[in-house]
């Protein structure tokens, strides 16, 4: 890379630049990129962007600087909230999240964009790998106008054909209606993001289909790490790099700590 | 939507006025936003489906801005069992009535915030409330089969509250807590407009999240006084006297009403025309404390 | 009366009596001898009970005085008050309403205590008479341990055989088991109090039956004031007249606008 | 029940520990009341049914205090994605898991709050957590036939929470609102216990009804720096390498473990006891600002 950056570092800004002033970006526990792209694009283009931690409403554009991570709960960090948008009542105004934005993990995820945050195996009562559980996501990602898929791991473990357990829907079994066909009001998953890779998803099959590639990384590398047929169209370009301004305000502003670094 | 500095919320009240179209539904919070209410009289918006109560409601129907009431309670408070013009547009067959219950009014709010078609509600089974309105159905619940009422979803295209304070971003504080309704009725609404004694900083905002009560309102309009003759915590209290001033002619109806309305509701063309027309000293006399 | 008071300050220390240290008493906006009962009640002998005005928890018996009625609403009052015991969500805790007593009005009582708040008439389009509606009347007796009727007046038109709408459920067509049978979990009407005289219902059929007449109230005079077949016991006492100190605290703590003598 | 003088509805903590017994549904708050956690460690109580989340709960699995956890979520926090008692115990089908995500659970709290035998709700539709679940009935709603997940009610036999404040008469106050769950837990349950670093005057509650987040609990108990190595909203901050030590001695197991739950929840007979353990000048460095 010219500029010198580090993958996640590449996933932040790649994540940051997709988003819309205005948009709200919800961003759980434990996700430090997407954490850090949230308000890296706050910082950059989104004065009216809200950011929502655990429920805190926060604007926080004019503030010089947060610790990274553990956003979400810290007093020291929260106090800088507006409101508790949900006051205890955090699914009370669904209706809303199609400006709303979301982020997700998964121990797997298959070809379709559904992922798994129960557990490996077969039996769900003696499970061979237990995972932490749904926590919000299904819902979350039944309602949000889009979300992104955001791993820190690409292996062939985690891209599966099928996920032993579906805890989050993302387009089923294929198919654009595949969403409303079982209800689901928000607009599914939009990329998935990779320390690789960006994927999307084809407009048909809704099948996860390769987008660009990051600087330095074959498509072989893709393919061999990726445990389905990944769909690969003709021209696949290299992931754009953060600009110098990118760069600054997130390791200045966001991230002074490095974590995206691996410092 | 793009912009290097973040845009308020607040906007005129002619701005907010505008927003409301014949044939919405209309939600009115506790206490009522009255300054948006003579508006709506005043601009003589029709054929409007309005969830409310007392005095708010009953100048809209006097106005005859009303075509249908989501309605669990049309008194008008001690001493007023029933509103006049409510009362009277009701025995006349002029107004549909959608016969609810409190319980049933915020399950049909919740389910539209919850983005659901429907909750179930226990309150109202064995009453004649499914039988006169057939949108609530009786069902049996798919766990123990016992007997409730699905409520179907209601959502306001506009809620119309009145809150003491918010800052320039809809960040809205009631004083003294949001009474029981506005909340629901603002989760469940399109849009939002609040209409505030006061806007304050964003830094008193952010000195107590927790006291944000509604956060990121759609819009909001400075209006002091702008629940009068209603209380609004924190500020004043009711104007007893003015609401009796109105339930009198509202009963009279006729050339009685017509006056009133046109010298409180139709001749003022702002806010401060209307306050100017009741007079600072009474205004003044309203203090809680 | 020996001891001189009104109909409706003997009513108000009537039910005051009935209440135990501890209950949740609820008093909904425009009832003066429910709330006079309430607060007489709280400060005669329940130190730990709730008084709840529209959501507000209120625990004032050390207070000398309130101003009575608009007890609701206020914030002179209201201020009161220890907590919005729903904050919001004034339903939202109703499986702990066992304890908790509500009084309900009513513009027509039927002989199973149902009462209509609806209208009366026989098309609900174009009703005769429009009554205010339901309020949260429902969900109330629906839930709570026990409820009383009260009633500042007593006349055929109101006590009636059958109501023309039901806006509470008292014991439906009749029977113990009437409530159970509709899965109502409260406890349902315990009396009706009335200018004239208190009323029960019957242990099996649930029919109204006259419990006490209140002092120079005559048989005839009930009887001829409602419109259907009240259960007539043998043997009917005089309702309890108020003591010395009861009318004492009502007239000096409660009630000092004598808003229940008619002054 | 008759008596002169208002009753005081603080508990000693021995008291508050003796109400919970085997077999029983937990629900422990956020942040946790890890004092009374600690309690049930001590106490050896067996088969409890737990809602609850990270250290807390993994504190109890540890502890070999559960037999069943309504859950959604397992991780400890940044760091620890899966904690270690509870993915040993699940692995091994030493528990029960009744599956489920924050709407699906809420709903069913809400549902035993309002006196319902379930309530609906849409997130987990389409998901395996109706298959893994079967108490998650897939329905479809009777006003359009939309396919939605009939969540049965959920009944915690006590509800335990940690908050800031609380009167002598279980009014509490939590710093900086109750959170997204403790209310919601509160209300479902038969009985709450809050664990508060404070006891205030009543005066002080009423000085801000609208303050108070739990009006009345059941119980409350006297708890200065009870929620360690948690955080508690206007006291502390997280003991992060507390818990670090604690996740550390589960994630060996064994020796380890059992030597972590006896010097600090089965020696210590109280939580002064404990706090003497951890030392008052660790305390003190968990300040907030």
């Amino acid at each position: 890379m010219t500029v010198e950056c580090s993958a996640q570092e590449l996933m932040a800004v790649f994540l940051a630049r997709d988003f819309v002033d205005g948009e709200h970006l919800q961003v759980g526990v434990g996700l430090p990129v997407p954490e850090a792209a949230v308000r890296l694009a706050h910082m950059m283009h989104g004065p009216n962007m809200e950011l929502v931690f655990l429920g805190a409403r926060m604007n926080v554009a004019h503030l010089d600087y947060l610790p990274l991570p553990a956003f979400g709960w810290d007093r020291r960090v929260v106090r800088w909230s507006e409101s508790f948008s949900d006051r205890g009542h955090r699914f009370d105004q669904v209706k809303d999240w199609g400006r709303r934005v979301f982020f997700i993990g998964g121990i797997q995820v298959d070809l379709y964009g559904n992922t798994n945050l129960i557990g490996i195996g077969d039996d769900h009562r003696r499970l061979k790998f237990r995972g932490p559980g749904s926590v919000g996501t299904p819902t979350l990602t039944t309602h949000v106008g889009r979300y992104y898929i955001v791993l820190n791991s690409h292996t062939a473990r985690t891209f599966v054909p099928r996920c032993d357990f579906i805890s989050t829907v993302g387009w089923g079994g294929g198919g654009a209606d595949a969403r409303e066909k079982l209800g689901l009001p928000g607009g599914g998953p939009k990329y998935c993001v990779t320390p690789l890779c960006v994927m999307d998803f084809s407009e048909d099959e809704k099948r996860m289909r390769l987008r660009s590639l990051h600087p330095g990384v074959s498509l072989e590398e893709v393919k061999s790490n990726t445990g389905f047929d990944l769909l690969i169209p003709d021209d696949v370009p290299v992931t754009e790099l953060p600009t110098e301004a990118e760069l600054t305000v997130l390791r200045t502003r966001v991230d002074r700590e490095g974590l995206l670094r691996g410092d | 939507m793009t912009a290097e500095q973040r845009q308020t919320r607040i906007i005129d009240e002619i701005v907010a006025a505008n927003c409301l179209e014949d044939g919405m539904t209309v939600a009115i919070g506790e206490p009522s936003p009255m300054a948006m209410i003579r508006h709506i009289v005043r601009r003589r918006v029709r054929d409007l489906t309005v969830i409310g109560t007392g005095l708010a409601l009953d100048l809209l129907i006097a106005g005859g801005c009303v075509r249908k009431v989501i309605s669990y309670y049309a008194g008008g408070g001690y001493g007023v069992p029933v509103v006049p013009a409510f009362r009277r547009a009701a025995q006349a067959g002029e107004i549909d009535i959608w016969e609810c219950e409190e319980g049933i009014l915020t399950s049909g709010l919740e389910a539209a915030g919850k983005g659901l078609p429907f909750l179930p509600w226990r309150g109202g089974v064995g009453t004649s409330l499914p039988e006169v309105n057939p949108d609530l159905k009786l069902i049996e619940d798919p766990i123990n089969g016992e007997p409730l009422i699905a409520v179907p979803a209601i959502k306001p295209d506009i809620t119309l509250l009145h809150a003491a304070e918010s800052d320039a971003y809809g960040n809205v504080r009631h004083c003294g807590g949001p009474g029981w309704i506005d909340l629901f009725l603002h989760r469940a609404a399109t849009r939002t407009i609040v209409q505030v004694e006061k806007i304050i900083s964003n830094e008193d905002i952010r000195s107590d999240p927790w006291a944000t009560t509604i956060g990121g309102a759609d819009a909001v309009v400075r209006m002091p006084y702008g629940a009068h003759p209603f209380y609004s915590r924190g500020y004043y209290v009711q104007d007893a006297s003015f609401a009796q001033d109105y339930f009198s002619a509202a009963g009279s109806g006729g050339d009685e009403l017509d006056q009133f309305l046109t010298r409180y509701c139709r001749e003022p063309g702002t806010h401060a025309d209307y306050l100017e027309r009741i007079g600072i000293k009474r205004l003044l006399g309203l203090y809680e404390y």
